[in-house]
């Protein structure tokens, strides 16, 4: 795992996904003002500035901006891993069925997966959840929806390039049952290009969820979501500029790490060169 | 006969074309028979469907139409389950190293895939992998090692392995070296040798490379645009393809470059007989010299081996010591030797690089074959023996030819003006070899055969004495090929290589203007030469045909009559020695008779022990007394032996 | 015979910094007499492509290297010298010849890039690539000029390839592994027509291969390159048939054919070591039968009748 | 011509899966569409009605059939919150996103290529780490956050750009705009009104820097990828053996090569272009169809949010046709298979 520190870039990167992680997870017992970062309004102290008291400042309701981005943190790891863990398991099934079995199969995984990728992806996550109500499991459940072809379309492809390996000729021609060679050959070697997907996907699904949740489609008030302070913060933004600018700059960095990871597991991958 | 253990019967497939109505036929109604133990090659270019058609028969892709059965039963259409018992008689080797193992698993694993599918015990397994890995000539260390940690040769031993966990009986090689560097390639030939005559194994083997080929197979299919154009022994295959395009696909291997064919760079057409060059040219005469082909028959003999134990631990008197056969055989520059007793192959052993497929030139020996060819004719009544070589030839009319008669030519006792002196360049030997081309014309000159032989002119009468001279047989082969209205290589084709089920074709050099140079121009592998010298043994009855007439072999066997002269360097070694119909009689009561071209070239025939004695040799000078004396020695040694 | 180029001991070292990485290139001596063709044969990873890459003055920037090269007309080849007789006296072809020209032009506009950089003037180009794509035997050169490179074959792509080196008559033609990637017989025409025009032209050749019988086809010299050495050099006829060096014999020993039938063939134990950096001696020794104490030491290049030799054990 | 004919067939059949995705979104996942459609307040007798004018009661393929010949005739139902026609709605707004679009993806292509080559030439120097991080932070920056900050820092504190709308009130009165294409921009400029086409630059700059951050990165990874590529494969290293200059080379050979990929990055670019407008014409409070998309979507305006999807699906095939002509154009291969 030494890549994630091969260089400057790369570990700043590492860094960043680690306290990303021990917030989500520590958040609670880190946060300095816990029961404002849950929610309680706290309104005689609201819109004040960064300072030492509160470092980050506090929002409208007086909550301290600091403990509740930290709160953020959770739901953000949790839709990101939820909507990448839905979609990478939707998409790699139907992708291999398709790859191995090919025939009228591939060809119907194969259309509908197109029909869901001439649309605008995020288009497609925002009506859904207009229709199923706005909320975290709903926003969730929108992203799966638009996120899942793009899996299968790339499981798919690698999948009929490893299955035109000789070694799965070989083991097909000894007559290893279909099933074992879809485990035991092709998944394990499309694993590489699904990581590198993967981890490219995380930072796009947490500026997706952030997007619906900025529109106000994503968790409700009073939940902290970063998407959500931003939207909160928004018509401030002149005078209290640090509710939305640091909320936002949150989203950022997790998504700038998430994707300079992506990029630093395709050198390692792929060493040619790093290509987008 | 021996046993199929695949029939291949009628096999085609065809792709469709993407985006056409069409179909492109990759492979087209191919039928092979596979027998046990035997190495099949197929041969082709890239796109001529060879690859496919592997995947048909191993039943990777199902074919369009026709069946491959294996031991008996057929692959097609089983359900997966119950073909397993079927396919684990078969192995799979691929081309490419890397690919042939999946990358995640280790080495163990890969080998022990076909057996756990096989239902294996683990402990089993173990020993069984172990056994491979290690009859591959790789350590058992490396079983837990990946794909990509092994080097190209390292990885298809593991393929190999693998082929072999369920000892199948028939394994696919399909190009299994093409992408290896030649030394790794060697190392993975010779262990596919290795395994096959250990394992009982039969080879499926395909490449585009012919040297592979023709080292590995017993058989070769040619493959051309999905059709089995050509298939046989790779010995005659090989050497004498008959398809146009396995033609050309050999000439195109072997062959140099038209432009100018590699020639030893010390090469000169005035010294090539000589030694050291001898060497190279006697067996590469096609490669200066144009030459007419002699087919090979179509069903050749096939020669039984009964080694002559007594051979190998001859001593045969040399001069005042005796020495072993190999130092007498190395010390005569031999090229190659082959005795036969009883029509059984007694010994065999080649120098120089020669091979049994290697051709060498004949020199004088050729006119044994166009004496034999005379005697055919003569006992048809085509050729009346005692007319002159005029009468059939008016251009030789007003030379010594015009006098002399066909029977006095054959026996060599036309009276001719004819230095036979090979080392003399101004003697009418010379001049001869300048019109057969075997030597550059002087400036101004040129000859021709047929603008050479009739200024020959002689005096005294005929049919007195032996006079040996070349240019009789060179005038004889224009006579037959003038009475038939055939070239003369064709006569030779028709009634004797042909009929003697020779295996490999011969050649026979031609002068500028296409006439053949009967006198020592025939160039034949050693092996079918032995087949000509048995035709006489057995009074001209050979591959159940009366090829030569039995009248006309036996009176060579009696030799000529006593009143023509005899000069003394036939006297001196035979005393009762005598020249008949293009043949040396020895005269002795074992009634021996031989033919011998310069520079070493010998066929021996001794009918008292059933022995035939074929040596090709390079000797640096032509002739030499004491080498005459030693092969004599040699040969009476040889046949003696029991 | 004046002699086109003559490179004596060139050594290439990969660096990173001042560490040596692997240093492909220990020792490589070539002479090619204008006219001739010098095949240089040796396995996959033994320096040949480096050595080319070297002569034509492309190799990485990370490479550091010694030795000299004499190209006749320029002396000692350096840099500066280099970009004029690229391209122009000294021309290269490759090998798969597919992924030599440019997919998104046409054949037409490519040859016409390197006939304007030799600064031919514009009128004459195009009836110029009329000639040359007819002197390597195409005759319909109006359509070829046309097409792009997926329209035509392996064996077509590779008459272009030589017909664009010969735009500006070089001196030496290097042809790295030219008909590797072509079947038997086309690769034997394409051989045939390299010949005759070597023949009618008079430049020098560099026939790189892996292919031994390839290699023993064209050439009038041969060098065995081994881990980065040229380990023996000698007429094409003398190296074929008695080979000197242990591993050239074991080399040609190793050629499978219809006369070295099943398990005769030399396989020469063990594989090229990967990494060249920390040789000590002869390269060839731990693979070597005849090896003993003596070759420990780098062997030099010694003359032995015609041949060049790099080994004890041989011609003392 | 055949290629452009199944193109043209195969869009086809993608906007009739378009239209059946959004008809089942809409009728099919919310368990009353009537609700829906007249909104949650409504009496159950007015939404039993109404089910039977909407012919909600039919079974689900008969419905998608009327709703397919309604849409075709222009009648895309009536939006709920503004009561208007949702076509009318959205021809009405869609200049002003078209422009925002266009001026967005010309910064992104302008941009995005011209840098990505700049890293490319200087690889592995420093200019190529700069772009290579600037790139990375463009596709991982969130467009709104994007938005609310250059508002703040370039419209709030140094006032350089208006913080909001596509023209200055007062232009209306002094420089009104003659309607020509219904492009205003396009309009002024035309009939030479330049102090409007000032003005809506002005305030054109903030958003369209905003909504194309995305796509700049995409497109200048990409360039940068795809030339480094076509630099390592064969046929450079023979461009270089023949003597032809470095600049040769990189610019005409490489480039060329590497155009294909880009374009085709471009079309899918264009996804983010059209979603992106939602946040950023909310943030600049842009007269779009973004900001019109958002609040319809906020108040489950459920004709209008089928009309916009509709749209969209159109607009990004439309582009995507666009590009697969330019690459067929670019690319013989793409051409002839």
């Amino acid at each position: 795992m030494k890549f994630l520190f091969k260089d400057k870039l790369t570990s700043v990167a590492s860094l960043i996904l680690l306290l990303f992680v021990t917030l989500a997870i520590f958040g609670p017992w880190i946060a300095p003002f816990p029961k404002e970062g849950a929610g309680a309004s706290h309104v005689d102290n609201s819109y004040i500035g960064p300072g030492w008291h509160h470092l980050l400042g506090t929002d409208e309701l007086g909550r301290d901006l600091l403990s509740r981005i930290i709160y953020g943190a959770r739901p953000a790891l949790f839709i990101a891993l939820a909507v990448v863990g839905f979609a990478a398991i939707i998409g790699t099934l139907l992708g291999l069925i398709a790859g191995y079995r090919g025939g009228w199969i591939d060809n119907v995984i194969m259309r509908v997966s197109e029909l869901f990728l001439s649309f605008p992806s995020l288009l497609l996550s925002l009506v859904a959840v207009t229709f199923l109500g706005p909320g975290l499991v709903n926003a969730l459940i929108a992203l799966i929806i638009s996120w899942w072809p793009w899996y299968a379309r790339l499981i798919r492809v690698e999948a009929s390039i490893v299955k035109s390996k000789p070694y799965v000729e070989i083991s097909a021609a000894m007559g290893v049952p279909g099933r074992t060679i879809v485990l035991r050959h092709i998944l394990r070697n499309v694993t590489t290009p699904l990581i590198v997907q993967i981890a490219a996907d995380l930072g796009t699904v947490i500026l997706a969820a952030g997007s619906l949740a900025f529109i106000g489609l994503g968790s409700q008030p009073p939940s902290a979501d970063w998407g959500l302070m931003v939207a909160q913060g928004r018509n401030l933004i002149f005078d209290q500029w640090w509710i939305s600018t640091f909320s936002g700059l949150a989203i950022f960095l997790a998504v700038l790490a998430f994707n300079i990871l992506g990029d630093a597991l395709r050198d390692h991958f792929d060493p040619r060169i790093a290509r987008q | 006969m021996k046993k199929v253990v695949m029939d291949i019967s009628h096999v085609t497939k065809k792709f469709h074309i993407r985006n056409s109505k069409e179909f492109f036929t990759a492979v087209d109604d191919i039928s092979i028979e596979l027998f046990e133990g035997e190495v099949l090659g197929i041969v082709g270019e890239s796109g001529s469907g060879k690859s496919t058609l592997a995947r048909c028969i191993f039943g990777i892709t199902a074919p369009t139409s026709g069946s491959v059965s294996i031991l008996g039963q057929s692959l097609a259409g089983k359900r997966r389950k119950s073909i397993r018992g079927l396919r684990s008689n078969l192995g799979f080797v691929f081309q490419d190293p890397s690919g042939s193992i999946n990358p995640r698993m280790s080495v163990f694993d890969a080998i022990s895939e076909p057996l756990k599918l096989r239902g294996d015990a683990k402990g089993e397994i173990t020993k069984r992998v172990e056994f491979l890995i290690d009859r591959v000539g790789l350590s058992s260390n490396q079983l837990v090692r990946k794909s990509h940690e092994l080097s190209g040769g390292q990885c298809q031993r593991v393929a190999i392995a693998r082929a072999l966990a369920t000892n199948p009986k028939i394994v696919l090689l399909d190009e299994p070296t093409s992408s290896l560097d030649l030394s790794v390639q060697a190392q993975i030939l010779n262990l596919l040798e290795e395994l096959r005559s250990d394992f009982k194994l039969t080879y499926f083997m395909i490449s585009h490379n012919l040297d592979v080929i023709a080292h590995l197979s017993d058989r070769v299919a040619v493959m051309k645009d999905g059709k089995c154009v050509e298939i046989g022994e790779s010995a005659s295959v090989l050497t004498n393809p008959q398809h146009s395009f396995t033609r050309e696909l050999i000439t195109v291997h072997s062959q140099n470059l038209e432009s100018d064919p590699i020639l030893p760079p010390n090469f000169d057409l005035d010294h090539w007989q000589d030694g050291p060059l001898n060497k190279w040219a006697f067996q590469n005469i096609s490669k200066f010299l144009p030459v007419q082909e002699i087919a090979p028959s179509t069903n050749p003999f096939q020669f039984h081996q009964q080694p002559l134990e007594a051979l190998e631990s001859l001593s045969v008197p040399n001069e005042a010591q005796r020495s072993s056969l190999i130092e007498l055989l190395e010390n005569t520059h031999t090229d190659a030797i082959v005795v036969l007793r009883d029509g059984k192959l007694a010994y065999e052993k080649y120098f120089h690089g020669m091979q049994p497929n290697s051709l060498h030139l004949l020199q004088s020996i050729s006119k044994s074959m166009l004496g034999a060819l005379f005697g055919e004719f003569i006992a048809r009544g085509v050729i009346d023996p005692d007319q002159t070589l005029g009468h059939y030839v008016p251009e030789l009319k007003t030379s010594v030819y015009g006098s002399a008669t066909i029977a006095q030519a054959l026996d060599m006792n036309v009276a001719i003006n004819f230095s036979e002196d090979y080392l003399d360049p101004n003697s009418e030997m010379a001049r001869l070899d300048r019109a057969c081309g075997w030597r550059h014309n002087f400036t101004g000159e040129d000859l021709g055969l047929s603008s050479f032989l009739p200024t020959l002119n002689g005096n005294g009468e005929h049919g007195k004495a032996f006079q040996y001279c070349s240019a009789n047989t060179d005038a004889l082969a224009w006579v037959i090929s003038r009475v038939l209205g055939k070239p003369y290589a064709e006569l030779l084709q028709e009634e004797i290589w042909k009929p003697l089920g020779s295996m490999y074709s011969a050649t026979v050099t031609l002068d500028k203007d296409g006439l053949a140079v009967g006198n020592g121009g025939v160039s034949t592998t050693a092996r079918d030469l032995a087949l000509f010298g048995q035709s006489l043994l057995n009074h001209g009855f050979f591959n159940d045909q009366q090829i030569l007439p039995k009248a006309w072999v036996d009176a060579t066997f009696n030799g000529a009559s006593k009143e023509v002269l005899v000069p003394a360097y036939l006297s001196s070694l035979h005393p009762e020695g005598s020249y008949k119909n293009q043949w040396w009689i020895t005269g002795s009561e074992k009634r021996e008779i031989f033919a011998v071209g310069i520079y070493g070239q010998y066929m021996w025939i001794d009918p008292s022990t059933k022995t035939v004695i074929v040596k090709f040799s390079s000797i640096p000078i032509p002739v030499d007394p004491i080498h005459s004396r030693i092969h004599m020695s040699l040969f009476r040694a040889i046949s003696a032996a029991n | 015979m004046t002699t086109i180029l003559k490179v004596s001991d060139l050594q290439v070292d990969f660096m990173s910094g001042e560490k040596i990485l692997n240093s492909p290139l220990r020792g490589i001596n070539l002479e090619i007499e204008a006219g001739k063709t010098l095949g240089l044969v040796g396995e996959t990873g033994c320096g040949k492509t480096l050595t080319a890459s070297a002569i034509m003055g492309l190799l990485p920037t990370t490479a550091s290297q010694r030795g000299t090269i004499e190209f006749a007309g320029h002396g000692f080849l350096e840099a500066s010298v280099m970009g004029a007789i690229r391209g122009s006296e000294i021309a290269m072809i490759f090998q798969n010849p597919q992924s030599a020209f440019n997919p998104i032009f046409n054949i037409g506009a490519q040859l016409t890039m390197v006939a304007q950089r030799r600064n031919i003037e514009r009128g004459r180009i195009p009836e110029l690539l009329i000639d040359r794509l007819a002197s390597v035997g195409m005759s319909d050169a109006k359509r070829i000029l046309a097409s792009y490179p997926h329209e035509l074959s392996g064996g077509m792509l590779q008459r272009c390839m030589i017909a664009m080196a010969l735009i500006s008559t070089p001196k030496l033609l290097i042809a790295d592994e030219p008909t590797t990637a072509l079947d038997a017989t086309i690769g034997h025409q394409v051989l045939g027509l390299i010949r005759s025009l070597q023949q009618r032209q008079g430049f020098a050749m560099l026939f790189i291969s892996h292919d031994v019988s390839a290699v023993a086809k064209v050439s009038d010299v041969i060098s065995v390159v081994y881990a980065g050495r040229v380990v023996e050099s000698g007429p094409a006829y003398d190296l074929m048939n008695n080979p000197q060096h242990p591993y050239t014999r074991g080399l040609l020993g190793a050629i499978p054919s219809a006369q070295k039938r099943r398990g005769q063939l030399t396989a020469i134990p063990g594989s090229v070591p990967s990494s060249l950096k920390d040789i000590v001696g002869c390269s060839f020794a731990p693979r070597c039968a005849l090896a003993d104490s003596a070759c420990s030491k780098e062997p030099p290049l010694v003359h032995i009748n015609q041949q060049l030799i790099a080994c004890w054990k041989v011609g003392t | 011509m055949k290629v452009l004919r199944n193109r043209l067939s195969s869009a086809f059949l993608v906007l009739l899966g378009a239209s059946f995705i959004t008809f089942t979104l809409a009728r099919v996942i919310p368990n009353d569409p009537a609700l829906a459609y007249i909104g949650p307040k409504a009496t159950a007798a007015e939404a039993a009605k109404l089910r039977i004018t909407l012919g909600l009661d039919q079974p689900i393929p008969i419905q998608y059939v009327k709703y397919l010949f309604q849409t075709l005739q222009g009648n895309w139902g009536y939006s709920l919150s503004t009561k208007q026609s949702v076509l009318q709605e959205i021809t009405s707004r869609l200049p002003a996103t078209l422009e925002l679009i266009t001026f967005a993806m010309g910064f992104a292509l302008l941009l995005g290529i011209t840098l990505g080559v700049y890293a490319a030439k200087y690889r592995g120097r420093f200019q190529d780490s700069v772009i290579r991080i600037l790139a990375i932070a463009g596709v991982s920056m969130p467009a709104f956050w994007l938005g609310l900050l250059l508002q703040m820092l370039f419209a709030g504190r140094l006032a350089w750009f208006p913080a909001t709308g596509e023209f200055d009130i007062e232009l209306k009165y002094d420089h009104p705009i003659t309607k020509i294409t219904g492009f205003p921009i396009f309009d002024s400029i035309i009939t030479g009104n330049y102090h409007a086409t000032l003005n809506g630059l002005h305030h054109m700059i903030l958003p369209a820097l905003t909504l194309s951050a995305y796509s700049f990165g995409l497109l200048s990874r990409m360039a940068r990828a795809n030339l480094l590529e076509v630099m390592s494969q064969d046929h450079v290293k023979v461009a270089r053996a023949y003597g032809l200059s470095e600049r040769l080379i990189f610019f005409k050979l490489a480039l060329r090569n590497a155009l294909p990929p880009i374009v085709t990055v471009t079309g899918m670019s264009s996804a983010y272009l059209i979603t992106g407008t939602f946040f950023v014409e909310q943030v600049y409070n842009w007269p779009g169809i973004g900001s019109f998309a958002v609040n319809s979507l906020l108040s489950i305006d459920y004709p209008a949010i089928m009309g916009i999807t509709l749209l969209a699906a159109i607009g990004y095939l439309l582009i995507n046709f666009i590009v697969d002509i330019i690459q067929s154009k670019l690319d013989p291969r793409v051409w002839l298979q």
